[in-house]
């Protein structure tokens, strides 16, 4: 009676040790598959010949990704190991931008020590919030959660010393040992190097004991409780390990724009991040980026859509900005009405697919 | 199984109400070492309260919970499971959506030292190590209950006396001196039934482990336990031998039923 | 003190209150039947009201006709929108059905703006008399007429899920739509009908809230306003959104005469509420008048 | 599941048996499949005639609830499919109705677990049981049901605070409500205590007896079970093994060492299984 | 020849599209009548209008692609926020941004004014600045509150905490003390529509006599209703962006009576460029019959000065690039598009000063029983400071 997981390893796969039982990749080749990703995307900004791999425009694509990403693992955990919903991950997104860039600009530290610290103080300040926590569960805590967002918008936006109030701050351009790295092509391996290491360390952090804590409070946490796993402890934790993750994706964010503003951490972007989530699979590691690029890419495929709805039927031009507005709205509708369980799983059901071919009954 | 060591457990006089109703009346009991330990009782007496108090769910309206000589009524759940106290569940309390190795592992979480810290750095920490070690304790609980061919299945897809063993194997890797069982045998056939038994009388007998158990299934109780109480109505009526308490007219007509044992 | 300006802010919370009540309690209703939390609350506002608009101005309906339609449309209108949207994700996980009334949200929005554009437009004169004089506060028929309908709703909404047939089918449903449909209950219809009356009773109030301010994007601000007046009330108690609406709006107002006269920090009136979730929810984890979830093992 | 040693190479013919009454449901070789690829029934078929109480046993993860919930149409809510075969109704197809369909056409199942309403009270439940009835017998029924629990009509409070025996009652007592010619029971007696496991059984029969109520009865208790149905049918792994009548089953050597405890003779005690490993199984 | 690439950044859907709508468009269509009438000297200008929802992060991202990419010239924006943010960005790249924001502080150009703000180069507006426009509605509401025999009339700020309204906070409310009004502490009300009767009620109590809205159309619609409703009696006084045609038919009655600063020709003017105007407006609108609220004017007038100075960068060394559209738009004095005789006022920007004009029309919303229209109440000429640069 194979469960529908154990069938995904395929025949002829046999562990021999606990080790090798316990990898983050299933088998040797999803693990250099993702290597070779990694290695690939190393390349992307390089120019071959003077013809650059990607566009600019891509490129910043990939940067956005990037940065959402990180922050929207950091709200997976959260949500989708802990089962703590919150409606408040932009403002902490935004925390962690006003942070560093406060950091680097009126305390003068380097960017490149400013963002990690960000990381820190945006936990601090999560898990402050995370302490309902303790006390209230489900979609109660989701909503204090999205109280928090508006308390920290109003305070981003008054807080003159920290945020530049309503006005925004500009942020300094990201440098290492005294070299600049601002232009996109740089940027962008820095933003790679902290989407793999903070990737590596979130699907270190879940197969191990903490990860497993989260999943027990999340599945059922009063019998966790009995099993030993401090709730407060582990509820408020969760909250804070977001928060670093949305601290530091959004000082990647603020250093990238050179420029923080309040109006970028909306509960808009909050709703955002869980779409990001929920689109690419609640406790899923990969599906969160795959569905940060859903997200990310949507309105950009809308636009390109609308743009040439708009070239055929001039008359809608007018409209033309609702309509893209409701096709972002619609199409998260439609994919979740049909794809309820995320990119995630639909990629698994797709290698599941593969991996039994031609016996895929 | 008359030792004179000191009561693993002690309860004294546990009382406990929500709001009109006592679910428990000043019931006392003691439990010791290596007894496998049998509360019956019909539905409603308080059975699951009790155990309820005793792994710290519940606190007792008064009374108190005395494990290892030591008093620790107000103490949380989580920090009794440290002390060694395990326990399983009446309606399945499983980790449903992971697999049943993670749900063994959980049991390990007191045992285990890494955090988000070391866990995240995996390969530098020790974590990993220490992780694959567990991970051998846990394959030595998942042999001994049988159940390494569902192994990597999530739990919630399993069948229901699948999942009973497989929250008993949970409650074995929090590695405790005493386990309690809140009708392990409900919902199984005979079959099943036998290999639980089985199971319980091992643990008791070679791992060493004081078991309290509640079970309806009359025969289980009477061929394992060493020794049985009954409640009813949240109190204790009778306490004894098994063989006592069967002999025991009001237990026969507050919990048996006047006839034989066919029930069971 | 300036009590006479202290009076005239909680007249006025009252007021918005209650209509945040009935906003709240339509929320409630499809929380308590379906447990889908429904971001779209506010639009069901916007719809409605431009609906009525629309009837009235550009069709040149009479109220007593265009209104009725109205709600009717609304009816329709709720019930499609389960039957088309909502149905197929019975059964998914909470949080993605969820997300899809956000997408709604965003959707709808986008359209109302497309079709009748991003200004207000005034609402037609309905009622003879515009205002009364109550406590030195002038207030709208309309919005005096809303707290009549609103107390009827109410009273309305509480004896259904107490004791109607169909309220309990509605509490079975949210329950477990499994042990529901065990039961006999058409998980569909129920579902349909919440969404319906919730649709309908949002409408009636959005075409109040238009008479008075004009009918705009703002009224979808109902959507956001109604979340701290539920989760103070309880998530499941129609009584607690009632009386979570009516804390919310004097709540505001208070906050602007303790802003304006003390303060001058300026936006306490939006931020207040917030803050008051947070503290009331650290003192009752399930608001006011949630029930308690149950937790044995 | 333990790993099957073939026995009995050839399966028992599981076809629809010619019962004595005429069948008031017949499950035509059904095959289930939950999430589009867990294949759990393979062809089951059983028939059940009216007015008797049909046993359904086997061991854990054979598939008797889903039998259950394919027949009363629950399995969709599990993501589950009926894909293969049809079930009859008093003579009309309902494999593919909605499941209040079916409850209005008279089956009521009472779900593994119990799945009472927690979050209300015991009158709540009960009226709710009632819900697909438009007749105004409630009331009566309501005091008939009491009748049969009386405890139940002292727990006024939520009945997510019963104790797992009054939860078990009031969910047979909620089945009771809705008047139905058929009642699916999926492990009535789990959790009960001795004295109730006969209460509940006692019920069943007068239920059966006095209302006429057709019973397919899902159980781990083999033996009650099988002493309260006329016919029973043994299920291992997806599929039907073994059918028959109540005596030829109840005599049946396999059955007797599987099923009841004790191959003949005595009943062995639990204490001394220890090396005792019996794999043997009907495939 | 190679188009001459400029960003136009513009709110159709965020919380300022109500004005954004018909300003953008003015631009829009204004840029498209140039490249049909020649161009800049022969070469087309290439313009990409991107609405970014007055969401000034999103506007820093577009900027930078235009510059980084399209390698853009100059720039046609939008919002206060965004403006401000990119004053400095603009000052590096050397990239004019004609903005939409009217903000007095992007008038320091050489950062020399005596508030401290930081130099603006590269910052260009048409039109009258918002300390200006309100400084205009403060010297009529002193003549007002004169004639009425107010003596020591109380004055107050409504706005969003937000830049743009922001903007002439300060500056208004110090020339408002020094017009002998007492200042009453600002009250703030939501650029998103809503109910604002709290507010209103606020204001009631507060006594004062004139309120001047520094939000845009849409939000004071609400406050003017929300006013109505709690019997407010205050004069209102609008911003340039608070108040025109289409907020006049949303506040229906409650509007009758605003005073609100216009900075060009509206639509019914009989100006001799009006006839360009509506030839422009054929561009999005084919029939000609759409009425233009006053924004469209601005918003072309903007354009038509940014083609002006680019025309005269054409003839200059390097072409058309930042620094030469700069070095034109500083020689113009008193100057007024050829085709737009009457429509825009004639403006000077120097090297320092980039207050392009300092003449404020000050309109009148008339609206009794379902009539209504605008009327010109008066012009103001706000005499340039020193002290009053980038304030
Ligand atoms: N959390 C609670 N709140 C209110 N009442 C409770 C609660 N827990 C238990 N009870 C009540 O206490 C009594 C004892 O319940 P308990 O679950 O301990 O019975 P039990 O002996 O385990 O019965 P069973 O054999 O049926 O499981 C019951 O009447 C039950 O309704
Ligand atoms: N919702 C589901 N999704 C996937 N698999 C399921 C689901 N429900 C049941 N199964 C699988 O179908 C098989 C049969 O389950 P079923 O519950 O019908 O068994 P059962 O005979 O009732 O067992 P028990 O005696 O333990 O109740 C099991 O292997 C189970 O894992
Ligand atoms: C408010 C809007 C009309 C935009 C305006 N240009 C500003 O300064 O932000
Ligand atoms: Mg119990
Ligand atoms: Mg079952």
């Amino acid at each position: 009676m194979a469960g529908p997981s154990a069938s995904l390893i395929p025949c002829g796969q046999y562990k021999t040790d606990y080790r090798r039982d316990s990898t983050i990749f299933p088998t040797p080749m999803s693990r250099g598959f993702a290597i070779a990703a990694v290695l690939l995307l190393c390349l992307a900004p390089l120019k071959i010949g003077g013809t650059e791999l990607l566009s600019p425009y891509q490129l910043n694509m990939l940067i956005q990704i990037g940065y959402y990403g990180i922050a929207a693992l950091g709200l997976n955990i959260l949500v989708g190991f802990t089962g703590q919903i919150s409606l408040g991950h932009a403002a902490f997104f935004g925390f962690g931008a006003f942070a560093s860039a406060w950091l680097s600009n009126s305390l003068g530290v380097p960017v490149f020590w400013a963002i990690p610290l960000a990381g820190l103080l945006t936990t601090l300040v999560g898990m402050l919030f995370g302490l309902p926590a303790a006390r209230i569960k489900g979609l109660y805590l989701a909503i204090a959660t999205f109280a928090a967002q508006f308390i920290l918008e109003d305070f981003f936006s008054r807080a003159d010393w920290f945020t530049g109030g309503s006005a925004g701050t500009i942020a300094q351009p990201f440098s290492i040992f005294g070299y600049e790295l601002s232009g996109d092509r740089h940027f962008f391996y820095v933003v790679l190097a902290y989407v793999v290491v903070l990737y590596l360390f979130g699907a270190n952090l879940l197969r191990t004991r903490d990860g497993r804590a989260f999943v027990a409070v999340r599945d059922h946490y009063l019998s966790a409780e009995i099993m030993g796993i401090n709730l407060t402890r582990y509820r408020v934790l969760s909250f804070g390990i977001a928060a670093f993750y949305a601290g530091v994706g959004g000082a990647l964010f603020g250093h990238y724009l050179s420029f923080v503003s309040a109006e970028s951490f909306t509960i808009l972007l909050s709703i955002q991040f869980l779409g990001m989530i929920i689109i690419g699979g609640l406790g899923s590691v990969m599906g969160t980026l795959m569905g940060t690029a859903f997200m990310v890419l949507l309105p950009e495929a809308v636009q390109a859509m609308s743009q040439s709805v708009g070239n055929v039927f001039p008359a809608l031009t007018e409209g033309l900005a609702f309509l893209k507005e409701g096709a972002i709205g619609l199409a998260i509708v439609l994919f979740l009405i049909f794809e309820p369980d995320g990119l995630a799983h639909r990629w698994k059901m797709i290698k599941a697919y593969w991996k039994l071919y031609p016996f895929s009954y | 199984m008359q030792s004179e060591t000191t009561p693993i457990l002690q309860a004294r006089d546990i009382s406990l109400r929500f709001g009109g109703v006592q679910a428990l009346t000043e019931v006392g009991f003691e439990v010791r070492p290596g007894e496998l330990f049998s509360i019956i009782g019909p539905n409603g007496a308080g059975k699951t309260s009790m155990l309820n108090c005793i792994s710290g769910r519940y606190s007792p309206t008064s009374g108190s919970v005395l494990f290892k000589g030591r008093d620790i009524t107000r103490l949380t759940p989580n920090q009794r499971a440290t002390l060694g106290l395990g326990r399983t569940f009446q309606n399945l309390a499983l980790f449903g959506h992971m697999s049943v190795l993670d749900n063994i592992m959980v049991g390990r979480h007191h045992l285990l030292k890494n955090n988000f810290l070391t866990g995240g750095l995996y390969w530098f920490g020790g974590a990993q190590r220490e992780e694959l070690e567990h991970r051998r304790h846990v394959e030595d609980i998942i042999d001994f209950l049988e159940i390494s061919h569902i192994r990597k299945s999530v739990a919630g897809t399993l069948s229901y006396g699948l999942r009973k063993r497989v929250e008993l194997a949970r409650a074995i890797a929090v590695r405790p001196d005493l386990i309690l069982l809140d009708e392990p045998m409900a919902g199984m056939n005979l079959e099943e039934k036998e290999d639980m038994a089985r199971y319980i009388v091992d643990l008791n007998e070679e791992w060493g482990m004081t078991v309290i158990m509640i079970e309806h299934d009359m025969g289980v109780v009477m061929d394992i336990s060493h020794r049985v109480i009954v409640l009813d109505f949240g109190r204790k009526i009778a306490d004894g031998l098994p063989a006592e308490i069967m002999d025991n007219e009001h237990v026969k007509r507050a919990y048996l039923g006047v006839d034989d044992d066919e029930a069971a | 003190m300036n009590t006479d300006l202290l009076t005239q802010l909680l007249v006025n919370g009252v007021i918005i209150g209650t209509l945040y009540g009935v906003v709240a309690m339509c929320f409630v209703l499809i929380y308590k039947s379906t447990q889908i939390v429904n971001f779209a609350q506010g639009e069901f506002l916007l719809i409605g009201a431009w609906t009525c608009w629309w009837l009235l101005t550009s069709m040149e309906v009479p109220f007593w006709l265009g209104f009725p339609l109205t709600l009717a449309f609304m009816a329709v209108f709720g019930v499609l929108l389960q039957v088309i949207v909502l149905r197929p994700l019975i059964g998914e996980p909470i949080i993605s059905v969820i997300m899809v009334t956000v997408g709604l949200s965003i959707f709808f929005q986008a359209m109302m703006k497309w079709m009748f554009g991003v200004w207000a437009k005034p609402f037609p004169e309905v009622f003879g008399t515009k205002s009364i004089n109550v406590l030195g506060l002038n207030v709208q028929t309309p919005y005096i007429l809303s707290m009549g309908v609103s107390l009827v709703i109410m009273v309305g909404f509480a004896w259904f899920f107490k004791f109607s047939r169909f309220g309990l089918a509605m509490r079975a449903t949210a329950f477990n739509q499994q042990v529901a449909q065990s039961l006999g209950i058409s998980v569909k219809s129920v579902f349909a009908m919440a969404w319906a009356i919730s649709a309908v009773v949002s409408a009636l109030a959005g075409v109040v809230v238009g008479m008075v301010n004009g009918v705009s994007q703002a009224l979808s601000f109902f959507g956001i306003k109604v979340f701290p007046a539920v989760i103070l009330g309880g998530l499941d108690s129609i009584i607690g959104a009632i009386v979570g609406g009516l804390i919310i709006g004097v709540l505001e107002n208070l906050a602007e005469f303790v802003d304006s006269q003390y303060l001058n920090w300026g936006n306490l009136y939006s931020v207040a509420p917030f803050y008051a979730l947070i503290v009331i929810l650290m003192v009752k984890p399930y608001g006011l008048f949630g029930t308690k979830q149950i937790e044995r093992i | 599941m333990p790993e099957a040693v073939l026995e009995h190479p050839e399966p028992v013919d599981a076809g629809p048996k010619p019962a004595a009454k005429p069948p008031i449901l017949t499950v035509n070789n059904i095959e289930v499949v939950y999430d589009d690829v867990i294949l759990v029934l393979r062809g089951v078929s059983l028939s059940v005639p009216e007015g008797e109480i049909v046993a359904l046993l086997g061991p854990n993860g054979a598939g008797k609830s889903t039998t259950l919930k394919a027949i009363s149409g629950l399995l969709r809510t599990e993501n589950g499919e009926v894909t293969r075969g049809n079930v009859n109704f008093m003579g009309e197809e309902i494999a593919n109705l909605a499941p209040e369909e079916i409850v209005r056409r008279g089956i009521f199942q009472v779900m593994e677990g119990r799945r009472i309403i927690e979050d209300m009270t015991v009158i709540e439940n009960l009226r709710l049981g009632a819900y697909t009835r438009r007749d105004n017998g409630v009331k009566r029924d309501l005091d008939m049901v009491f009748d049969f629990f009386p405890r139940l009509r002292e727990r006024t409070g939520l009945a997510g605070y019963l104790s797992g025996g009054e939860q078990q009652m009031l969910a047979i007592s909620r089945a009771l409500m809705a008047r139905p010619k058929m009642i699916l029971l999926d492990e009535p007696s789990m959790g009960l205590s001795p004295l109730l496991v006969k209460e509940v059984f006692d019920i069943i029969r007068q239920l059966n007896r006095e209302l006429g109520i057709t019973m397919l009865l899902v159980e781990q208790n083999a033996r009650m079970a099988l002493k309260a149905s006329s016919y029973g049918y043994i299920m291992e792994s997806g599929k039907i093994v073994l059918d028959g009548a109540q005596q030829d089953l109840i005599n049946n050597e396999d059955v007797k060492e599987f099923y009841l405890g004790g191959g003949g003779s005595e009943r062995k005690s639990f204490k001394n299984l220890k090396s005792y490993k019996r794999r043997k199984r009907w495939l | 020849a190679d188009p001459i690439f400029v960003g136009h950044l513009v709110d159709y859907t965020g919380p300022t599209s109500d004005v954004g709508k018909p300003y953008g468009q003015g631009v829009a269509d204004a840029l498209a009548w140039i490249n049909k009438n020649g161009g800049i000297a022969g070469q087309p200008l290439k313009f990409e209008t991107v609405d970014y929802s007055y969401n000034a992060p999103r506007a820093i991202a577009t900027y930078k692609k235009w510059v980084g990419t399209d390698k853009a010239v100059a720039v046609q924006g939008w919002g206060t926020a965004d403006t401000e943010a990119l004053v400095g960005f603009v000052a590096n790249d050397k990239v004019p941004n004609f903005s939409a924001s009217y903000s007095g502080h992007l008038t320091d150009a050489a950062g020399k004014g005596p508030k401290g703000t930081k130099p603006a180069p590269y910052n260009f507006f048409y039109g009258p600045s918002y300390t200006d426009g309100c400084r205009a509605l403060v010297q009529w509401a002193a003549a007002d509150a004169k004639k009425k025999n107010v003596d020591k009339p109380k004055f107050v700020h409504l706005g969003d905490n937000h830049p743009y309204p922001n903007a002439p906070k300060e500056g208004c409310a110090a020339y408002a003390t020094e017009m002998g009004f007492q200042v009453m502490p600002p009250i703030q009300y939501s650029l998103k529509p809503g109910d604002f009767k709290a507010q209103c009620l606020s204001l009631k109590d507060s006594g004062a006599h004139y309120a001047f809205l520094a939000n845009t159309g849409g939000s004071t619609i609400s406050l003017l209703k929300s006013c109505d409703t709690v019997g407010v009696s205050t004069q209102f006084l609008a911003n340039v962006w608070g108040m025109d045609e289409n907020a006049l038919r949303g506040a229906g009655d409650s509007a009758d009576g605003v005073m609100f600063v216009v900075g060009g020709a509206d639509w019914k003017s009989d100006a001799a460029g009006m006839k360009t105007v509506r030839e422009i407006s054929k561009v999005s609108d084919a029939s000609g019959s759409e009425y233009r609220p006053v924004h469209y004017m601005r918003g072309i007038c903007s354009a038509f000065y940014m083609r002006d100075a680019m025309v005269a960068a054409a003839r200059m060394s390097g072409g058309v690039n930042g620094p030469n559209i700069k070095a034109a738009m500083e020689q113009f004095k008193n100057h007024v598009p050829a085709e737009l005789q009457g429509v825009c006022i004639p403006s000077t920007w120097t090297a320092e000063d980039h207050r392009g004009t300092t003449k404020v029309f000050i309109y009148r919303a008339n609206s009794k029983g379902g009539q209504q229209s605008i009327s010109m109440a008066g012009e103001a000429e706000i005499p340039r400071k020193p002290e009053w640069l980038g304030w």
